[in-house]
């Protein structure tokens, strides 16, 4: 019996299970960390980003179910992909994570595909949080690597 | 077992509660513990009939208010064994307690290169106020380390404690339930000529707390893991070492006389409490200490004892190797908090799936986070019982984690 | 009057209480007020169905639990017209938020020789706590006097402003309830370059609050001057204020991470959170606020003002000079509290012939030394009114008074 | 209407009315003074002690009526007693006004007289700080007058 089948989707187990890009990129590829202190969960995403474009990206970290899926499907997201896309398909996401309204500031034709998969978490909140970090960490990666 | 459990779990509202038409099954007691009718009676009842501002007025309804709070500081005093009631001050928490230790004991005492030691095991409410006195005074801190079952390693505690002005350490781990022999560490501590500030929180709840048998210096615990409620905590400390600290707070009601260039102390344990205090919360804290009293903390930590002995039996027969029960085994030197690992799947995530069968576990760093780090862990899950946990929130324990094995 | 006041008290169990047989006039709520149901009940009632620790722990029970708490703030957030719930801290008092000014503000940012203004009209918790600061820091500290008739004297505000850091005061005496004009101290605050820090725990219950609209750098409020429970306080500052400001209390909640060298903190309003919270009398408190907005702040206001002018004219229409009401007599300048002396009788016999006749009004200093300095006496008798005073508790304290002269 | 009479005997407001020894005296007489925080009554006791006697005694200070004919019958039952008499009468007193069980160190013997009349202050407690603070400050005085 259970009714978690929203929460854990197959296509969230399988990224679980067998994360995508998981690992280190040598410098000069930027290093982020970001965690959650309030479950300790902790992430590293390293980007090798050039001309715009997100060339390669991985992640290291320990977390939940929900944590590593959504940092591995972010991962196979972005990679390749230019800038601009890379943070209108983070800012769709967070709109996904949001019980709130939303304000219309991101592309609703941006396709999440398997990522829609998450949305599924907005109905645990506490788990929005596990869900984010990844991407959380991702924007703020952004930032350092055009710095 | 001699508590009639079922009997007691009716006298808390909350155990009736259920979920989703099913009953609930709470294991984080040793997070906060519900309250029983008695507790909630009283204060909405003081509420009703009884409530004044206490202290400083003098009316009839406010002396009737003031002796009723001062009632509860007496009944808190005789359950920990103080001297007098004028020992017991009242704070918010265990927190506020802890930090009056350091700011107002440890800034009066303690210069450049004074050490504290602290162990592995403390709560961050243990650990961070010192962090941040040693800051602002250049402390050192020094760290009782742990054996490989997460007990305190005492072997070399008399040479850790060389020349170090406070030892504070927990009585009862709140992540491994760990039982300290406290008694053995206020006399190292004194050894040393170190003062002993004993973290009560969880022992105090659940066993017989006696500050004079232990000799120790200081003990901060709070209502809200005791039956009783949230906003207040206690701060126990002999008169002479209270007599010797300068006030924490200031404001009204700790003050003897206030003049436009300085002030004076009101006698204790009025010093400690500025502001207007929790009334009907230390009056609520005291019909839980009648409560718990009632039962007898003896009787209390035998059915914990047992039910922590059963929960293991079960788990193990259940689970066994894919279960991982961290710290002590023996139940008679623990409490009937443990943090378990189960399957490599990660806590949040098996709190998760527990939490769909309403049984309710904590999964986190349970604030100890130089305890996970040991552990190795970022996160456990933490089942914690009280004298309303009965074999069912066990057995119903047992079952969920069934489920978490079918997903993950 | 456009509010009922007998359905509202009704709401009130406290005002129904009898003694001896009869009614009781309840006129010390200056000092702390009377709960009305829906607080006592939303309190018991969310204990008996709805208990749970916050912040902390996953579970459905926990999360719902937080959810309400922080409902709770968002509340305060609105009453008070912050821009953000983040800006709403809680603390156990109105006391514990002024040393949280004082001790962490404060510490960072005031040295040797720096000047905190206060007035002569403050109450011992926004005293004492810059005094101790003063002793630590060797600070000055400034008092704005007050004119013949217990108003602060402007005059020269600007020139006793000169240079200072902080201007702390009252938004409504205690003792007197004169009414400051807070916006315009703030601004006076600011042109000198220093920090306000209003005191609001008078004017709070009584009046609208609009801290965006007083341009106020922190404010400080009680719970249980307002129809809320005990046990908990409001700390507001800005949030970049908040950012910039040093943890106070250290422990559980308030971390983002603990290491054993050092620790981190979490976020906004976190950050000052240290330890279990009041849940339960923050969500009281949330009703307590609901209950108000209900009622509407300014009609409350309206009431208080036509009893004060009710009461002036029925104390001076019977004892003329021998009554002297001190402070301003326009009502509209001043709060619903008044501090009198009546024949030269000492205000403790006073107020233990109007105990006999079960009209309860404060005598003492009112944690105001400095103030009853200014005013020549050891202590006055207080009469303080709320929403739910009316004229019959008036007229009572104006018959009981002519047993005070027919005994001495 | 009261049923104040308990508590406002005849003689305690004749003493109110008409303090006893009040006043100062020049050194080589002690000053003590004594103050109740919870009111703000203040009470200052000069005492010429010389030969184991209480020469004068005067006293001065601002209360209520409890606190200042407290002191005032106190300075009356005090002049001219050996120091033996007055620490004996001032123990006898403090009994009187305790709620608590008597431990018998004080002679039952000792004749109090008018001062009697304070014993129904103990019906209202926290008037006893006020019936205490004349005698409280007087004991503290014989302490310095005798050093
Ligand atoms: C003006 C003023 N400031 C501060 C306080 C202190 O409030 P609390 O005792 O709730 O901390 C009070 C009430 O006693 C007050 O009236
Ligand atoms: C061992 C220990 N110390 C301190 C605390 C802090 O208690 P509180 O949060 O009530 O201040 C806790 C509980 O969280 C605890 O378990």
């Amino acid at each position: 019996m259970s009714n978690l089948e929203d929460l854990y989707r197959e296509v969230i187990l399988d990224h679980y299970r067998t994360p995508r890009n998981k690992g280190e990129l040598p410098p000069p590829a930027t290093c982020t960390e970001g965690s959650n202190p309030l479950c300790g969960d902790e992430i590293k995403i390293f980007l090798d980003v050039s001309d715009g474009v997100v060339n390669d990206v991985r992640f290291t970290g320990h977390g939940c179910s929900i944590s590593q899926a959504s940092a591995s499907m972010m991962t196979a997201a972005v990679k390749g992909k230019s800038l601009d896309d890379v943070r209108a398909i983070a800012r769709r996401f967070k709109q996904l994570m949001t019980i709130e309204e939303h304000d219309g500031s991101a592309p609703a034709d941006v396709k999440l595909g398997d990522i829609e998969a998450l949305q599924g978490v907005v109905k645990y909140p506490v788990r929005i949080k596990c869900a984010v970090l990844g991407w959380n960490t991702l924007l703020e990666g952004l930032a350092t690597a055009q710095a | 077992m001699s508590l009639d459990i079922a009997a007691l779990r009716k006298e808390f509202p909350m155990l009736q509660r259920q979920v989703g038409g099913k009953p609930i099954h709470y294991l984080d007691s040793a997070n906060s513990s519900h309250k029983p009718n008695c507790v909630i009676d009283t204060m909405s009842q003081f509420m009703r009939e009884g409530y004044a501002p206490i202290g400083r007025s003098s009316y009839t309804l406010a002396s009737e208010a003031s002796t009723t709070y001062e009632a509860a500081r007496a009944k808190v005093a005789h359950f920990i064994n103080a001297r007098s009631p004028r020992e017991v001050v009242f704070t918010k928490n265990a927190t506020e307690s802890l930090n009056l230790a350091a700011q107002s004991w440890g800034r009066a005492n303690l210069g450049k290169g004074d050490v504290v030691v602290l162990t592995h095991m403390e709560h961050h409410a243990n650990i961070v106020p010192w962090q941040m006195l040693a800051a602002e005074k250049s402390l050192e801190i020094r760290w009782v380390p742990l054996t490989a079952d997460f007990q305190l390693d005492l072997t070399s505690l008399d040479s850790i404690l060389r020349g170090a002005k406070v030892f504070a350490f927990t009585s009862m781990s709140n992540v491994l339930g760990t039982i300290n022999p406290v008694r053995e560490l206020c006399d190292a501590a004194h050894r040393a000529g170190a003062i002993a500030v004993v973290d009560g929180c969880q022992s105090v709840p659940h066993m017989t707390t006696d500050v004079q048998a232990w000799g120790a210096d200081m003990l901060a615990f709070s209502s809200h893991k005791m039956c009783g409620p949230t906003g207040v905590g206690v701060f126990w400390a002999p008169e002479a070492m209270l007599d010797s600290m300068p006030p924490f707070l200031g404001g009204g009601g700790m003050i003897s006389d206030v003049r436009l260039d300085s002030f004076t102390c009101a006698e204790l344990p009025a010093k400690f409490e500025a502001g207007t205090p929790p009334i009907v919360e230390v009056i609520g804290l005291g019909a839980a200490v009648d409560f718990l009293s009632g039962i007898g903390m003896s009787e209390v930590r035998r059915h914990e004892i047992e039910l922590t002995n059963y929960a293991y039996r079960a788990l193990k027969d259940r689970y066994g190797d894919d279960i991982t029960i961290h710290g002590a085994t023996n139940p008679e030197l623990r409490g009937a908090t443990f943090s378990f690992a189960f399957r490599g799947v990660h806590p949040h995530d098996v709190s998760q799936v527990l939490d769909q069968h309403n049984v309710y576990v904590r999964a986190g760093h349970h604030c100890a986070k130089p305890l996970m780090r040991l552990i190795g862990a970022n996160a456990t899950a933490r089942a914690s019982m009280y004298l309303y946990s009965d074999e069912n929130d066990v057995d119903a324990l047992v079952d969920a984690l069934d489920d978490v094995s079918s997903i993950f």
